[in-house]
C-alpha cells in the first residue's frame, strides 16, 4: 500500500473536518442524490440554476473523509459554472483520481485527489459528489450510482 | 485437543504481512479463512475422485457420489438434523433463503397473511420476505429492537402482540452480524408454533460458532453459507424439516430432480434431490463436510468460549477510547456473540479501515448489508471487528493501538 | 504449444488405476477432469487471498475482488462478450437457464405465446422452458429431430414453419450431450430473430471443446458450466445481452444486488451484481478464469480437431462390432463433435458401463437427461464415450477391447 | 472392484437372456410401476390376486441384468403367495442384497443376488421389481421409485 498520508492530504482532511457548503440549500431548483450501494455512502446535492450557470450549490450527506473532502471542493469549483464548464472540470478530476496525471494544472486544490488513484476502492468516493452534481445540472433527479461496471 | 495458538497453524492465509505488519483478520463475520484440511479436502477430491456423482456406474463416479452423499450425512450431524435428506445443499444462506421464500411463499401465501421478520436481519433475510410477501399480497412486519443503540434485543412483548393467527411464517436470524446479539431462537420458535408459524432461522453467523441442534431449536428451515464456518465459497444449506419439504414444490428444475419426463411435463423426486437441479457443487460440499470435522475437533462450545473471551477484551478496550458509541448488547451481557461494532465521532468507518489496514488490520466498515437498522440507529454506517477461532489477545492489543493512532490522526 | 501426450502430465487425476489397470476416463459429457493450473488457483486464493468480495476496503477484499472481477473479465474473453457484466456467475448450466426461464418468462410470456425449444435437449434445457411455459400459460413446441437414429438433425424445414411471430423465445443445445449433434447455432439465431424471439444457448457441452464467439453468433443468453472445461464444481455462466439483462427483474434477492433498502422495499444495482445476490462462489470463478487460460493456451480450434480425430478413430472401431446401433450424426458426419453414444443388442447400458469399469474405462449408461430423446428413438438407454484432450488413441483401442469383451460375455 | 462373476453369476445371466414369466397379463388386477430414475429402469408387475393370494404374476420393462433377472426370479417366488409372506421373502431379499447375508438358507435361487451388495450402485436395480411387486399387493399404484434416502 501507498502511503496513506497521500491519500489523506491535509487538503483532505481539512475539508473533511470543516466541510464548504454543507446543508440543504432552500433555494435550490434542482437536485439530484447519489449513492455508493456497497459502502453507504450518500450525497445529495443542491443547487441554483441561474439561467444556465450554477448559482448557488450545496451538498448534504455521509461518507468517509474523501468522500465528504471531494463533495465540500466541488462545490468551490462547481459554482458559477455552466454544465458543459462542470463537465470540462469532471473529465479532468476523473482522470486525475483514476491515473494520478493532469494535462492541465487548473485544478488548483483538487490537486490533493491525486493519492486517490493508488486506491482503486475509493475512485467511487472521490466521484460520488460529482455524480450527483452533474445529475443536477442535467436536471436528472434520479440516483446517480457509482457502482457500475463503467464508472 | 489443539491449543488455540496451535490452531493458528492450519490457517496458511494468516502468516502474511500486509503493509509489512502481520496480517490480524478480523473480518470473520464476511468470511472465514480455511484451514489447510479443508483445501486439502478440495486438492484430493480433484486429484482422486472428480467425476459427476448419482448417475455413474464407473469408480470414479462411485467415489464422487459417496463422498458427497457422506458430506450431506456428515453436514446433518453437524447441526443434528433428523435424516440427511434434510440437507439441500446450495450456494448459500441467501440463495436458501430465497429457495423457501420462493417455494414456499409461492405455494403458501395468500392475500391477508402476515410475514414477520426483525428489524436487525441482514438484507438476505429481508428482501426475500418482501417480495415473497409483495407477490401474494400479504403483510410484511417487524418486531422491534429495543434500546437506543439496538442493545435490548428483540422486543418479547411486541412478538407476543404481533404473532397473530394470520402470520405464516416467522423469519429470524440467530445471530446479528451487525449488532452480534444472540437471539433466543429455541424461544422464539415456541411462541411461533403456539399460531403455527413456519419458522426460517439465518443461522449465517451462528452455525461454526455456537453448538447447533435444530431439533432442540424446533425450527421448520435453517439456512448458512459454508465460507463463514471455515468452508469453500459457493456451497451452503437449506435444512427443512422433512414433512415440510416433501410438499414443497422444486425452485429449480433440470437435470438430477426428475423422475419421469416427456415432451409434456416432469415429475420431481423426494427431498433433497428435488432441491437440487444440475450437477451440485461437489467439491465444495465435500470441503464443507471436512470444515464439520475440524470444527467438531475443536468443539463449538470451546469456540464460542473463545470468541466470547475475546470480545469481552475488545469491548473493554474500546471503551476506554473517546467518543466511540459501541451498538449491540452492553459488555459482558450473555447475549453478545464474537463481534462488536461501533461508530467514532468525527471518523467514519471507511477511513478506520482503510488506516486499520495499514497496520495489516483487515475490520469491515459499512452498512453490513443492514441498511434500514442502520437508518433506526441514525448510523450510515458501522466498524465492525469480528473474531474467531484463530483470533488471539495480542491480536486485539493491537487492534485497539491502531484505533487510538486513526482517532488521533483525524482530531488533527 | 504443450503436445497432446505432455498434457495429460497436467491432470493428476489420470495416473491411477482402477481396478488394476490405468484408467480410461471417458465420461467427459458429465464432467471433466482437472489440471493442476485450476487446482493451484484454488489452493492459492485460499491460502493467499480468500475475503469477501465487494464490501470490503481491506487488503484482503480489494485482492480477492480484483481477482474475482478479474475472472469476469476473463470469461467474457473467453467468449467474446462485450462487456464483462454481460457475464453472470452462477452455479452452473442449469441454474443459468432457470434464471432466465424464471425472470424472463414471469415478465414477458403471455397466454397464447409459444417457447420453442427441440426433441433433443437435455432435462436442464427442457423442464424449466416446460413449467415457465406452464406458468404464463403459453405454448411449449419442439423442432423434430430427423432420422431413426436422431442422426439428420434439427428439421430446418419443420423449424420455419414452426417459427411463427408467437414464438416469443427459442431455447436449443449447442451440442447434444446424447447425440453428439453440433447445432448450427449462429443460422438458428438468425433465424429466430426474423420474428423477434429471445434466444438462449444451451453451452454446456460447446463451450470448453470448440471456438465460441458470442457475437458471432447472435444469440441473446448463452449458459455453460465451469465443471465441464476443467473448471471446479459449482460455478457457471449465464452470458445475456446487457440490453437484455438490464430490463430483467432480479431472481434472487438478497445482500450485495441492492442499491437502497428500506423496511418498505428494495431497488436494485444493475446487471451482473443483480443476479449475484449473497457472497459469490469467489474461490471457483477464480479457479474458472484459470481453466479459461488452459484451454486457450492449448487453443479450441486444437481441441476440437482432437475431440473430431478420435470420435472418428471410435465410430470406426465401434461400427465392426455387431449388433450395435450408435445414434446422432453418422461416421465422418462434420456435425458430430467428441462423443459417440450407442446400444448393445442384448446388453444393457449399465452391465457395459459395470464391465467397462472392471477394465478401468470411465463409460457412462443411461438416459443421459434425455428421456423423451429415448423415447423418441425407441430406447431406454444407450452407453456414451465421451472424450476430450487428455483422451488418446490408445485408449479408444483398449475401449473397442473392453467392447469386445462385453458382447462376448453376455452372449455366453 | 469384486470380481463381477460375483455380481453375474450364471442364474442371472440365465434369467436375464431368458426372463421367466416376461410380459403384459391380461388377467391382471393389479398392476404397479416401479422406476429408478437415475438410470432409467423400469419394471411394471402385473398380477392377479386370487382371494389374498398372487394366482399369477409378470413383469415387463427395461432394466440391466441384475434388474432384469431379479424381477424374472422376483415373479417365480412371488406366485402363490400372500402380501405378509411376499413381504417376508422380500426382507431377506433386502438383507441379502444389502450385506451379502441371510438368516435362513430358504432363499435358494435368489442367493444368486448376494453378489449385489458388493455393488451398493447396484441395490436399487436388484429391488426396482420387488418394490412394483409390493405396491401392486398393496393395491398402491402409484409409481415406486428407489431414488430414496432410504431404500
Ligand atoms: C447439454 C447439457 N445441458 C445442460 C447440462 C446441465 O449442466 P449442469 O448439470 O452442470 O447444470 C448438461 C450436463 O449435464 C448438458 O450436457
Ligand atoms: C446474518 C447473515 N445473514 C445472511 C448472510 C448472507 O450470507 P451469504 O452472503 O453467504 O449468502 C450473512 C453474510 O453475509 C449474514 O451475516
Amino acid at each position: 500500500m501507498q502511503d496513506l498520508t497521500d491519500l489523506y492530504q491535509s487538503v483532505i482532511l481539512d475539508h473533511n473536518r470543516r466541510p464548504r457548503n454543507r446543508g440543504k440549500l432552500p433555494t435550490a431548483n434542482r437536485v439530484a442524490h447519489g449513492e455508493n450501494p456497497s459502502c453507504g455512502d450518500q450525497c445529495t446535492v443542491y443547487l441554483r440554476l441561474d439561467g444556465d450557470r450554477v448559482g448557488e450549490i450545496t451538498f448534504d450527506g455521509s461518507g468517509c473523509a474523501i468522500s465528504q473532502a471531494s463533495a465540500s471542493l466541488m462545490t468551490l469549483h462547481v459554482k458559477g459554472k455552466t454544465l458543459p464548464e462542470t463537465e470540462a472540470i469532471y473529465a479532468d478530476v476523473h482522470k486525475l483520481v483514476t491515473t494520478g496525471q493532469v494535462d492541465e494544472s487548473n485544478l488548483s486544490d483538487l490537486a490533493a485527489l491525486a493519492g486517490v488513484h493508488q486506491f482503486p476502492a475509493r475512485i467511487k468516493c472521490a466521484t460520488l459528489g460529482w455524480h450527483a452534481a452533474l445529475n443536477a445540472l442535467k436536471g436528472d433527479p434520479v440516483t446517480a450510482t457509482t457502482e457500475t461496471h463503467k464508472d | 485437543m489443539p491449543s488455540w495458538s496451535d490452531v493458528r497453524a492450519d490457517f496458511p492465509v494468516l502468516h502474511q504481512q500486509v503493509n509489512g505488519k502481520p496480517l490480524v483478520y478480523l473480518d470473520n463475520g464476511a468470511t472465514a479463512q480455511k484451514p489447510r484440511q479443508v483445501i486439502d479436502a478440495l486438492v484430493r477430491y480433484y486429484e482422486r475422485d472428480n467425476s459427476n456423482v448419482h448417475r455413474g456406474l464407473h469408480a470414479l463416479s462411485m467415489r464422487a457420489t459417496d463422498a458427497y452423499e457422506g458430506a450431506r450425512a456428515r453436514v446433518a450431524k453437524f447441526i443434528n438434523a433428523a435424516d440427511p435428506a434434510e440437507v439441500i445443499f446450495t450456494r448459500g444462506t441467501t440463495e436458501s433463503i430465497n429457495t423457501v421464500a420462493r417455494s414456499w411463499g409461492h405455494a403458501q401465501l395468500k392475500p391477508g397473511d402476515v410475514v414477520l421478520t426483525t428489524e436487525f436481519e441482514h438484507h438476505s433475510n429481508l428482501v426475500p420476505w418482501q417480495q415473497a410477501a409483495k407477490a401474494a399480497g400479504a403483510t410484511l412486519k417487524y418486531v422491534p429492537l429495543l434500546g437506543p443503540d439496538g442493545e435490548g434485543g428483540l422486543d418479547l412483548a411486541a412478538l407476543d402482540t404481533l404473532l397473530t393467527p394470520q402470520v405464516k411464517l416467522f423469519a429470524f436470524t440467530h445471530i446479528s452480524n451487525t449488532l452480534g446479539t444472540i437471539n433466543p431462537v429455541a424461544e422464539l420458535c415456541r411462541r411461533a408454533r403456539t399460531v403455527g408459524a413456519v419458522t426460517v432461522i439465518d443461522a449465517a453467523q451462528s452455525v461454526g460458532h455456537v453448538p447447533l441442534d435444530v431439533r432442540a431449536i424446533g425450527c421448520d428451515f435453517l439456512a448458512f453459507s459454508g465460507h463463514k464456518m471455515c468452508g469453500p465459497t459457493g456451497i451452503g444449506v437449506l435444512y427443512g424439516r422433512r414433512a415440510l419439504l416433501d410438499k414443497l414444490a422444486p425452485d429449480e428444475t433440470g437435470g438430477g430432480m426428475v423422475v419421469q419426463v416427456t415432451y409434456d411435463g416432469a415429475s420431481w423426486k423426494p427431498a433433497p434431490e428435488r432441491f437440487e437441479a444440475g450437477t451440485p457443487n461437489v467439491a465444495d460440499a465435500i470441503a464443507l463436510g471436512a470444515a464439520c470435522d475440524y470444527l467438531d475437533a475443536l468443539g463449538r462450545d470451546r469456540i464460542a468460549a473463545h470468541d466470547t473471551r475475546l470480545v469481552n477484551l475488545a469491548m473493554e478496550k474500546l471503551s476506554a477510547l473517546p467518543g466511540i458509541r459501541i451498538i449491540g448488547p452492553r459488555a459482558g451481557a450473555t447475549d453478545r456473540s464474537g463481534l462488536v461494532s461501533f461508530a467514532f465521532d468525527g471518523v467514519h468507518a471507511h477511513d478506520v479501515v482503510t488506516f486499520a489496514d495499514e497496520d495489516g488490520i483487515a475490520l469491515r466498515g459499512g452498512h453490513h448489508c443492514n441498511q434500514p437498522l442502520m437508518r433506526k440507529l441514525g448510523l450510515t454506517s458501522t466498524t465492525r471487528a469480528s473474531f474467531y477461532l484463530y483470533n488471539t489477545e495480542e491480536e486485539i492489543d493491537r487492534l485497539a493501538t491502531s484505533l487510538r493512532r486513526i482517532q488521533k490522526f483525524f482530531a488533527g
